[in-house]
């Protein structure tokens, strides 16, 4: 297996050489809030502008066809990217939209002209199982759900290494869980959640495995056809593609019961004025003109990744997480919020500092060039478990390299001694 | 690739002449396909006998090119097998597959293989497609 | 004022110059499903990914504060085009996204802990009204709602001409009205809908109108602070603009009140591991790392836009659409499926041949290089009313030509000619 | 811009020993604000007598920034009229949305005007102004 040329990769993303404050080159460090794009990806959805717009599935004219060929090519590729079968992958506008449809899947089926044979019936005897590292992303679809049907949310605590606590696992999934969605890595901890202990427990009592991929996906290998789950998400954005575009893979027993979230064009099979009958899967699911651009691009990101190598990047990533994790902890005062051994953990780290406001950290460190992220993550059930008000994150991906960990490190070092701490 | 070849005599004779198109009775089943990115849509009759397919008969709406494929279609699997008749759709569906890459086998599709050009147009294949995948369906439940 | 040189901007789109089937130039006349993009609107877009991206609101460093800022400017530029107030302009991923982010609104309101006295409160003692020219996605969505509430569907029919018949206007909206949902302009037949008087009577009523303005915002100005109405969707992709991005206006104190369909990260206030506590409009409906490359290259479609000038868009419309409508009804065996009076109508021009399915025509039409679209257009409705299977639509925008209408007429005659009828 | 004129030394003295950070008994109005993108957030009690701020106090976490500009507001507006404060209020925030463009009045604005360089970085100008809107808050619920 070939190391990471990370120098002759870095000439792909041109962001990486911009001179950000104070002349400063630009280290980017913020990557579990989004990736950088490589040119690949950009051209590829320029190209697609610029040479074969149309509305793909709508037209029989030249354009449609070629448009209509990019886009479902598009989902062959991710489809084999994440062993999936083709009409398994639904294209959406992120990883929220993916985990809200699958909620709404759920409470469609479960108001109204109620489904109650439905793997997808949840009513107020039922019970939703989440996690406290959850993003709100995958916590507060299920709340809304939980809410609307009566239903009680459950969750999974989380122990003081920022790791899920499955202790009560028996307890806590029981014959009554509807839906079990949790993250496959943390955005915050970067834990690594333990699928497979859960998916045969979520297997025992014959519920739903939805698992968000948005930290897992992007770094290393996923293959849905090992994991034994049910649905999964993840954002292109995060994974060297577009913005606005995310993948929802669902199995397709259950996506053929599933109801759609939304309704539009392109989603039919037949429809009168006041009443419609849908398409099969994975049509159902994207009703209007897609995103078609974004998607096209979002298969180049892909194929980038796959002539790197998902275990290539792996490898570098953990070579980073090893270094910084080394760095930080030698520093006084510097608390890591997360596992500290490589083998639970992926290449997000959070921390605190004593005496320094993680608003603080970051500026600091935004001065020298170095971007992080500061604040609850959007996680902001785990900071309160936790007992932090914030942390400052550092995120790493393919293109940082070990001279940028030694710049963290030292940033960090140098604000400890502005703020006289 | 020529109009011409795309919209071969043959086609445009059965879309002005279509075989088979009055719905017949009685009858074993009934099934009604359409088209939902365009419309089109077919309604078809078959009975077998002793594993013969001893009527069939159609009505519905369409472009040339799925009424003319509907009246050929019935011309070839009217008095065949039920098993040759699936196994002729399986045939056409795979030149329909083709993406215009071969030409089918005149022995075995006879004036099917008229169609072979509507494979290089993929929002026409499932025009081509249409009564081929009704008499499928149908097939299928008759037993 | 002057009119577009159509030759000058012609240039700006590459597309426009390419070379389709037997070496034909392309003539894109499919604008109605989607519009081109200018080299503007495609750089805005690479230049967001290679120079600026970052997470929107979500980090402290620079990039981050430019993605901000590029993302909120955008929104200021879409609030000066509809005349609105810039915390009224929501960003989604399509129209489709709008129009089902406003029927979850009233859904939300109306299920689990239910307002009745919120203005989105619907029951099934109430009624949804739509028309029968509505496009799938202004259609679905409220089916939905009606099904799920229990609130009757209703509908104003369409007359022999594709326009809106009103006649009982006083009928179908009354005092049990929740919601009134239509089209500014129909994607099929063009009829133009008169806003002013339903609003009128919808404002006695005292009920909540949405216009789904795909087919109009695009083509001519329309002002959210002239026109007496609640909510208003356009889809960037027909307006020059990006795919995967959509915008829905509605006026603040409505939106203070509606729920979201999508929750997730960055459209909180505060929340809990079992509560949330949304944020205030326009945050509380973008749940998520935002679209934020589309939302860039959708504002300097907009900035394209009123380049050339919106006013200078219709006439040049007019023109072409004058100039087809003398064309196509010179041609025996042709009719107009819509209103053949200009001032009742855009550029949108379905019709039928006598003898030739619309997909053949689409198909010779094809082989010429011109790209029109075929089928029911997402309104199956509207074809089962006016009892046509299927129409030819054409629909023209602001590069188009003459010469390319004449180059129309000229191939529906020699389809005539090939299918001898 | 460099680190130093962005957090002054008065930001840094208020931050390690802010002012009025107890929270103070009895109080008219009470208010409680957080900003929902780090967290942050301070709950600030409030007293007015015959239109004079005649008490304030307060008590939250944040970063140096936030603490040290409630600090400074509380220095300024206790004692003062709650018109003047609120008339604080409306220059301490034209100051923040300047984008750095002016440095703010001295005179009246006093130890305040240290929060100028923050006008530069937008994500931090609602850490300055957390303290500032709770007190606008309390003094707008107070009558
Ligand atoms: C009138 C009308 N409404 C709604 C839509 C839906 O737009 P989109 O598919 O971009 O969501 C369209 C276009 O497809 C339309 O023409
Ligand atoms: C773990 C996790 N889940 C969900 C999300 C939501 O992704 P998006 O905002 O792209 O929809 C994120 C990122 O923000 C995340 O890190």
């Amino acid at each position: 297996m070939p190391a990471l040329d990370v120098d002759l990769l870095r000439a792909d993303f041109p962001i990486l050489s911009r001179i950000v404050r104070n002349g400063h080159k630009l280290i980017y460090l913020d990557n579990g809030a989004t990736a950088q794009k490589p040119y690949s990806v950009v051209d590829a959805e320029r190209d697609f502008y610029l040479n074969h717009n149309a509305a793909a599935h709508r037209g029989a004219h030249l354009l449609a066809e070629e448009a209509t060929d990019a886009f479902e090519g598009a989902r062959r590729t991710v489809a084999s990217f994440l062993t999936a079968q083709v009409d398994e992958i639904i294209f959406t506008k992120s990883a929220t939209e993916s985990l809200n449809a699958v909620a709404y899947g759920f409470l469609n089926s479960s108001i109204g002209a109620q489904d109650t044979k439905s793997p997808f019936y949840v009513n107020s005897s039922m019970n939703i199982v989440v996690s406290e590292l959850e993003h709100h992303a995958n916590l507060l679809p299920w709340q809304q759900l939980a809410q609307r049907t009566g239903a009680t949310l459950r969750w999974f605590p989380v122990d003081h290494q920022g790791r899920m606590n499955l202790q009560d696992i028996n307890v806590i999934i029981d014959e009554k869980t509807a839906v079990v969605a949790l993250t496959h890595q943390s955005n915050v901890t970067g834990a690594i959640t333990d699928v497979e202990r859960i998916s045969k427990r979520v297997r025992e009592v014959g519920s739903i495995f939805v698992l968000d991929a948005c930290q897992s996906v992007p770094h290393f290998g996923v293959d849905v056809s090992a994991l034994d789950i049910d649905f999964l998400t993840f954002s292109g954005h995060k994974a060297l593609g577009p913005t606005g575009v995310g993948v929802l893979w669902g199995r397709y027993e259950l996506l053929e019961q599933m109801p759609p979230m939304l309704t539009g064009g392109s989603m039919i099979e037949s429809t009168t004025i006041d009443s419609a009958k849908f398409a099969a899967p994975p049509k159902r699911f994207e009703a209007g003109v897609p995103n078609m651009a974004q998607v096209v691009g979002l298969s180049a990101a892909i194929e980038y990744l796959n002539n790197v190598g998902m275990f290539a990047i792996e490898e570098h990533e953990q070579q980073l997480t090893a270094r910084a994790l080394e760095g930080l902890t030698a520093i006084p005062g510097l608390t890591i919020v997360g596992p500290t051994d490589l083998k639970e953990r992926g290449g997000v780290l959070s921390f605190t500092v004593d005496g320094i406001h993680p608003h603080d950290m970051g500026q600091v460190l935004d001065d020298k060039g170095i971007a992080v992220r500061t604040g609850h993550h959007c996680a902001w059930p785990l900071m309160q478990s936790m007992k932090v008000q914030a942390t400052t994150r550092a995120s790493f991906y393919l293109y940082n390299t070990a001279h940028e960990i030694d710049e963290l490190i030292a940033g960090i070092i140098d604000a400890k001694r502005f703020f006289k701490v | 690739m020529s109009l011409e070849s795309l919209y071969q005599e043959i086609i445009l004779d059965h879309y002005k002449n279509p075989h088979y198109k009055e719905l017949h009775a009685p009858y074993d089943v009934e099934v009604h396909h359409n088209n939902p990115s365009c419309g089109d849509e077919v309604t078809l009759r078959l009975s077998v006998e002793k594993g013969i397919v001893a009527s069939i008969s159609w009505n519905g709406v369409g472009c040339s090119i799925s009424q003319a494929s509907t009246s050929i279609m019935c011309d070839l699997v009217n008095g065949s097998s039920k098993v040759q008749g699936l196994e002729l759709e399986r045939l056409f569906l795979e030149l329909m597959q083709s993406k215009g890459n071969f030409s089918g086998d005149v022995e075995v599709l006879e004036d099917a293989v008229a169609f072979s050009g509507v494979a290089k147009y993929p929002a026409r294949v499932k025009c081509a497609l249409l009564g081929w995948m009704a008499f499928r369906d149908a097939a299928l439940r008759e037993n």
